[in-house]
């Protein structure tokens, strides 16, 4: 029971996170509150992807002069990498959208995205 | 010459013209008229040298290689003639009159273009040589129609194209649907497929096959595209659209209902004194047509739209003598198809010559011109005769030959229609002789002056086939008897002057002759009477009021008007109105669409992505 | 042989390299991307004979397949890289004369990355790397979508909403795809597809299209379309709307055909399609905003592929592909002519556009070259395509879908009919905005257009081998691992 | 040949005699069903002197060229109806070449009226073609009948089948169709209830308002020798035609006064209310008639 707990546990957190963000995405007016959703998003992906590649009791696959080889039981590193790559690209995403809100907020004078329709049918 | 380069001499030559154009000063029309001409001759040479072999190119399209076909056939003949002729008159008749026109390098382009792709279509030995060149010819005549002067033309043409590319489609459906089958497009192989189908699906593909015929030919439920298109159209491409291109319509339907024995295919299924039932309804449309086309074009005020309701009609007596597929139908349907070529090629012709000079369609606006133009009022005047199938014109011969197939068969209705269209066709041609030609002249048309030379010739020589056909129909008869062979009918019995029909034979000798003894007798009988003394147009009977503005004396607007009072509900229900509004509610839709969808808030684009996971999720789990 | 990496090195090389030659001569930059896709042109050109014969297989680091990320180069990439590189060389001599942004080395900089992101979409062979490509395409599409100072940030803003949340979607199929096989290589995943759970399967391909059809214009995903392609500098929206596209539509045929051959969901794929296109048409037709009005109708072209692919069949397959290249030339030469009309008439609206083709007939004409492509006339690129996709829809016996593509092709032709009558025979309402003149891309794309009309044999035959391939997984599988 | 033309113009002449002659027997006729004394029956003949020898204007050679056409064309038509033994041509399929020659008449009639300019003559032509789609519809289909039941279009033929006796004639064998063709036959020949288009208290006598001197007496003579053709074709095609011409023309004379009494005793039909008239009960009867005939 403890055991399927601790690897749903992961699983589960990071959905649920992806959710919430969802929801923020999709309910919250303010453009900044919906830019933390999508943050919120990103961080449960990468949760998500961690947690997939954890392998119970695993260790940090760093082979050292004294763990130089196949038997230790080593944590998947690929999706460490994955995770690291990703942040990358949603912290310059999160970046670059957060230059356009302000430029939104120069040109329109309001953060509700709802108010944000010059563009349309 | 290479059969393949009929089809591409005039393109090609149109586009190294087109983009010459404004480099060397060159006419276009001029031309194009040296360029027809010369296909022309060299397509008279063609007559007789029925066994020139096919000749293909290959087509790299799916995994195989593809046969584009191209043959020549008495009836294939007969249409490229046809068309050259009618393109060099139409030509020679464009260099004075588009002088002030703005489109005429595009309209010489696309017309070349339209001649290349007819020849096309008829030299085609293949289905999708057809096609392909059936496409061209659509969208080539599309935009000449679209390059009329009216507003209206642009609405017109897309009615056309709409209506075109639907039937092309259906047509493109069925042709791959039998190409999956038998992996080939021949004429031949595929009516041999078609015969060995289930009877049911067979009928099905051979409607889908004949839908864009029928449409191009502007034939009953698909009629609505011809009046727009036609008085829209450039003045000068009206009397191809109506004379050739309606043809080409008709060309199609030869193919199926002939070359593709159609009557043979469906000989075992439901049928109505001894007429397959699909035959017989394709006549009755015929049927339709003439009714629709006369009782609409007695009602029209603008004389191109009138014209064109009356090519309508014809097109329906052509459709009804092919359908009923005996040999005498046949006959009549093609002698109809090239004196219908000759005299709506004419009377459009003349019209356009009267447009030339008055600027208006308008019938109500114009009076009195015979005066001021005398050849074109004669060119106008020989042709409503024909086209009215009085004799001695060749009008009547055809005519009468297909009154002797519908009466032989003892299709009564048909006959009855085509009576009426008949008879009706005296009110609709006489509505513009009258209101244009005849009565007082309008103050503002005092100084017109007879069209330019260049622009009676092609009327001359219109006029002289008229007539020529009308007394010797027997050279018609000569080429028609070889389509009759080449398509396993038996051929009618005739001479230079004489046909035998199924309860007489006509003789246009004799007729003539008598013909020219009564007139001669009436003249002789005139001309000893006392001499007469001319006055002018104004100088009538007035119950005593004094008159002095010809615009109110003259009889114009709504000449007809208790005749159509007894029509007026029936034009109200039109076609067009029921199309129209099945494309406004399509576009409605859309609109719905566009309002509902895109909103324009980010936010709602992001819930739509939610919106569809979910969906995506449900419909994953379903199976 | 040159090293086919060169192609997505050599313009992220560039793009790095752009500021500094900025220093040097305002004008440069856009004569290095010039030379880049050049250069990447004839690297292909010079590499076409050998992929033709076999598929080339790069790996990077010279690691074996399953261990390193590789690139895979098949008949249908080869094909994708050809078109992409004609058409990015096309856009880039384009910018020579028109890019006059205010900031001009960030404009070239961001085309270069994206350049580079789609061959990366196309080439790669690892699902990771295909996410990251995706990545540098959108994100710098976002970039170049603000260099509209009007309403670019407010596209730029939806665009980034949606593809953040796209992203994330891929990123999960990408960690599932993991978990499952134990690695990335679109190679080792293909072979190991029949293992897994078949409902997993489903979800991994499911998550697979949410992720990337939103940059393939496949409907409710792709809605932020008309924003961007509206606002975005002409260059910009061809790019997008021609090749990002096509990158897009191939990912997903790699996923759906290479990875996961799942018949059961192709059925999906083609009913999304079906709804996609006819909406994505309808909507087309309400359009007065000429660059709105071609955006829809790039997404319906794609659901149109995407449907059609969907079938399944070998001559659904090459159609759709044929369809898909043919509208990455056709919306280039659209979106060119489009922007430069709108330059001269000084408005976007279709309306205004009366008669312009008597003042700028080369343009006019090759607006109308590019729709009727599309439109399916014969002796164009497009005919050959429309009839490659009804005979393979047929052949497959998709009758209703046949009705629906053809139907669209109706509504189609009438939205792009009423342009091309307006600018030809409408009435003279111009005043001229701005002289602008561009010959040599309109000539060479209206050559090409015809080329492919009249020899489609240069196309149709690799085609038929591309699909070939496509539907061989195992020869594709042997081909990356060896003999594993 | 020389015999041709002789009785080329013996036939036109006599036709123009007899035809005068029925005119002006009507008149008398008119007028004593009014209880008028009316003109000598000659009267006719007098009339068509008299107007030769007077002064005439012309509006122009359409004007001309309308009266030679109309006068002309009757003519021609006249020589392809039997009448009596009379026959100048006749060759197979004639009857439906009868109906399209007298619209040669028509045509050139109407030319030279609307030609005059005056716009009386162009609303009597308006409603005199109006009115021709409505009584030559049933017309029509009574004679295609005819044509099917006796198996030729010619008239002799139809003419022949009726030889051998009163029990042969049409008017025994399909009589519903010799009263549709007789209703018809007012209307063919404008008589009362379908004179709107000549109607004289309204449009001054319609197409001939303009008409004086030679081309008013043109307009007589070819109206003379169209009572000829029109009474002559209905005595072949329905009364069994006859050998002996004096038979032939009595019987032409019953018709005709038939066609004269129904005429001066009815009011006038407005143009739409005579098409429509046609339209419904003849036709409708003839269409039935048709096709218990046919199958």
């Amino acid at each position: 029971m403890i055991d399927f707990l601790e690897k749903w546990s992961f699983f589960g957190g990071s959905v649920l996170l992806i959710l919430i963000g969802l929801y923020g995405v999709i309910t919250r007016k303010n453009l900044i509150k919906i830019f933390i959703g999508l943050s919120l998003m990103d961080t449960g992906i990468n949760v998500l992807l961690v947690s997939l590649g954890y392998v119970e009791g695993g260790i940090a696959p760093i082979i050292t002069s004294t763990i130089n080889n196949n038997s230790y039981n080593f944590v998947d590193p690929i999706p460490q990498a994955l995770v690291l790559t990703s942040i990358v690209i949603g912290v310059a995403v999160l970046a670059l959208g957060l230059g356009v809100i302000i430029k939104i907020y120069e040109k329109y004078n309001t953060l509700d995205i709802s108010e944000i329709r010059g563009l349309r049918w | 010459m290479s059969l393949f380069y009929y089809t591409f001499i005039p393109i090609v030559i149109a586009f190294i013209a087109y983009f010459l154009n404004k480099k060397i000063k060159l006419s276009l029309a001029i031309l194009n008229s040296v360029v027809f001409a010369y296909l022309f001759y060299q397509i008279s040479r063609l007559y007789n040298q029925w066994n020139i072999p096919h000749e293909t190119i290959s087509y790299y399209m799916f995994d195989r290689e593809i046969q584009l076909i191209f043959q020549l056939t008495p009836l294939s003949w007969l249409f490229i003639f046809m068309t050259t002729g009618a393109g060099l008159l139409i030509a020679i008749f464009t260099i004075k009159s588009q002088q002030e026109y703005v489109l005429r390098s595009s309209f010489h382009l696309n017309f070349a273009i339209l001649i290349g792709s007819i020849l096309g279509v008829v030299l085609a030995g293949d289905f999708l040589t057809l096609f392909i060149f059936w496409e061209i010819m659509t969208w080539s005549s599309f935009f000449l129609i679209s390059s009329g002067e009216k507003k209206a033309a642009q609405k017109a043409s897309y009615r056309y194209i709409i209506l075109s590319t639907i039937g092309a489609y259906l047509m493109v459906t069925a042709l791959f649907i039998i190409y999956n089958q038998i992996h080939t497009f021949g004429y031949n192989q595929v009516a041999a497929h078609l015969s060995g189908l289930p009877i049911t699906e067979s009928i099905i593909l051979i409607i889908m096959l004949a839908i864009p015929f029928i449409i191009k030919a502007g034939v009953f439920p698909f009629h609505v595209w011809v009046n727009g298109a036609h008085s829209n159209a450039p003045k000068e491409f009206s009397p191809f659209l109506s004379g050739l291109m309606l043809k080409v319509g008709i060309y199609g339907v030869i193919l199926l209902l002939y070359f593709v024995p159609l009557y043979n295919i469906l000989k075992e299924s439901v049928n109505y004194r001894g007429l397959p039932i699909f035959n017989y309804i394709l006549a009755i449309f015929g049927c339709i047509t003439v009714i629709t086309g006369t009782i609409l074009a007695i009602r029209q005020e603008d004389v191109k739209r009138l014209v064109a309701f009356s090519s309508i009609s014809q097109m329906g007596y052509i459709i009804m003598a092919l359908a009923i597929s005996t040999p005498l139908g046949f006959t009549g349907g093609l002698l109809h198809l090239m004196n219908h070529m000759i005299f709506k090629t004419t009377i459009f012709l003349s019209i356009a010559a009267v447009i030339y000079r008055t600027k208006t369609t308008k019938m109500s606006e114009m009076g009195g011109l015979i005066f001021k133009m005398p050849v074109t009022f004669t060119a106008y005047l020989i042709a409503i005769i024909a086209l009215a199938g009085i004799p001695p014109t060749n009008g009547f011969i055809s005519k009468w030959v297909i009154y002797q197939a519908l009466i032989d068969k003892g299709y009564i209705f048909l006959s009855v229609a085509a009576f009426f269209g008949s008879i009706g066709s005296f009110m609709y041609v006489f509505k513009p002789l009258s209101t244009i030609f005849l009565g007082q002249l309008k103050p503002e048309h005092e100084n017109i002056k007879e069209v330019p030379f260049l622009m009676q010739l092609p009327m001359f020589v219109l006029m002289a086939l008229i007539l020529l056909f009308g007394i010797l129909p027997g050279l018609q008869m000569n080429l028609i008897n070889q389509i009759s062979q080449l398509l396993n009918i038996q051929p009618v019995g005739f001479t230079l002057y004489s046909i035998t029909g199924a309860f007489g034979k006509w003789n246009s000798l004799v007729i003539f002759s008598l013909f020219v003894g009564g007139f001669l007798l009436a003249f002789i009988i005139f001309i000893s009477a006392k001499k007469s003394k001319q006055v002018g147009l104004m100088d009538t009977y007035t119950s005593g009021e004094y008159m002095d503005d010809p615009e109110a004396y003259h009889y114009a607007y709504q000449y007809f008007r208790p005749f159509d009072r007894v029509f007026d509900s029936f034009a109200a229900r039109s076609l067009t109105v029921i199309y129209d509004t099945f494309a406004q509610n399509i576009v409605k839709l859309g609109n719905l669409f566009r309002k509902s969808i895109v909103t324009g808030n980010g936010q709602t684009y992001a819930f739509y992505m939610v919106l569809f996971i979910v969906i995506l999720a449900f419909a994953g789990w379903i199976i | 042989m040159v090293n086919l990496i060169l192609i997505i090195a050599l313009p992220l090389l560039a793009a790095f390299l752009i500021p500094l030659f900025n220093y040097i001569n305002k004008k440069l930059p856009s004569i290095v991307v010039f030379l880049t896709t050049a250069i990447n042109l004839l690297i292909i050109i010079l590499n076409y004979n050998q992929i033709i014969l076999e598929p080339v297989i790069i790996e990077l680091g010279n690691w074996q397949a399953p261990f390193a990320i590789n690139i895979y180069v098949g008949t249908l990439e080869l094909i994708s890289i050809t078109v992409i590189s004609i058409i990015s060389l096309i856009i880039a001599f384009y910018n020579l004369n028109h890019s006059n942004f205010s900031s001009e080395s960030k404009f070239h900089t961001l085309y270069s990355i994206i350049i580079a992101g789609i061959y990366g979409i196309v080439m790669t062979g690892d699902i990771f790397n295909l996410f990251v490509f995706i990545e540098i395409t959108t994100v710098a599409a976002y970039g170049l979508t603000t260099f509209n100072k009007d309403k670019g940030y407010e596209a730029a803003i939806k665009y980034i909403i949606i593809g953040s949340i796209s992203s994330v979607f891929l990123l999960m199929a990408i960690g599932f795809t993991y978990s499952a096989v134990g690695s990335l290589n679109m190679a080792v995943i293909a072979a190991a597809s029949n293992l897994i759970n078949p409902g997993l399967v489903r979800i991994i391909s499911l998550l697979f299209f949410v992720g990337i059809a939103f940059e393939a214009g496949i409907l409710p995903l792709s809605i932020w379309v008309p924003d961007v392609h509206s606002i975005a500098p002409s260059a910009v929206s061809s790019t997008l709307s021609g090749l990002v596209f096509l990158a897009g539509i191939t990912a997903l045929i790699k996923i759906f055909f290479n990875l996961f051959a799942d018949p059961s969901l192709y059925v999906f794929l083609m009913i999304i399609g079906a709804i996609s296109l006819i909406i994505g048409e309808l909507i087309a037709y309400q359009q007065d905003d000429i660059k709105r009005m071609l955006a829809y109708s790039s997404i319906a072209q794609m659901s149109l592929v995407l449907t059609i692919i969907s079938v399944g069949t070998k001559y659904a397959i090459s159609g759709g592909l044929f369809q898909l290249f043919n509208h990455a030339i056709l919306k280039t030469l659209l979106f060119l002519t489009a922007g430069l009309m709108i330059k001269y008439a000084g408005s976007r609206n279709i309306s205004d556009f009366g008669g312009i083709a008597k003042k700028i007939p080369l343009i006019a004409v090759g607006f109308s070259v590019g729709s009727l492509g599309i439109l399916g006339v014969p002796f164009f690129n497009g005919f050959v395509s429309k009839i490659m996709i009804v005979n393979g829809s047929l052949n497959a016996g998709e009758y209703i879908l046949t009705f629906l593509v053809l139907f669209a092709t109706v509504i189609e032709m009438a939205y792009y009919l009423k342009v091309i009558q307006t600018i030809f025979f409408g009435k003279i309402s111009i005043n001229p905005h701005k002289i602008v003149k561009s010959y040599v891309p309109i000539i060479v794309l209206i050559t090409v257009v015809f080329l492919l009309g009249i020899y489609p044999e240069l196309i149709t035959k690799p085609l038929n081998q591309a699909t070939g391939e496509l539907l061989s997984r195992s020869d594709y599988i042997s081909n990356v691992l060896g003999g594993m | 040949m020389i015999l041709n033309i002789f009785g080329f113009l013996l036939m036109a002449f006599s036709a123009m005699a007899l035809g005068l002659l029925f005119i002006g027997i009507a008149r008398k006729v008119v007028a004593r069903v009014q209880k008028r004394i009316g003109p000598p029956f000659y009267q006719a003949y007098l009339d068509v002197f008299k107007l030769f020898t007077k002064n005439s204007i012309t509006h122009g050679f359409i004007f001309d060229f309308g009266a030679i056409m109309a006068f002309g064309g009757m003519i021609t038509t006249l020589f392809f109806v039997p009448v009596g033994p009379f026959v100048l041509y006749g060759m197979n399929g004639t009857l439906l070449l009868v109906i399209y020659l007298m619209a040669v008449a028509y045509l050139g009639m109407a030319m030279a009226t609307v030609g005059s300019g005056n716009p009386l003559a162009s609303v009597g032509i308006s409603r005199a073609l109006t009115q021709m789609l409505g009584y030559e519809l049933p017309f029509i289909v009574v004679l295609l009948t005819l044509i099917y039941s006796s198996n030729t279009s010619s008239i002799i033929g139809i003419v022949q089948t009726q030889q051998s006796g009163f029990m042969n004639w049409n008017l025994i064998n399909i009589p519903i169709g010799t009263a549709i063709a007789f209703v018809t036959l007012l209307g063919l020949m404008g008589k009362k209830p379908f004179d709107a288009p000549i109607a004289p208290s309204e449009i001054a006598s319609g197409p001939v308002v303009e008409h004086g001197g030679k081309y008013l007496a043109f307009i007589m003579l070819q109206h003379a020798v169209s009572v000829v053709v029109k009474t002559a074709l209905f005595v072949d095609l329905f009364l069994g035609g006859g050998n002996n011409i004096f038979i032939f023309i009595v019987k032409m004379l019953i018709v005709w006064l038939l066609v004269t009494l129904i005429g001066s005793i009815f009011p006038r039909f407005k143009v739409e209310e005579g098409v429509l008239f046609y339209w419904r009960w003849p036709l409708i009867a003839a269409l039935l008639q048709a096709v218990i005939i046919i199958f």
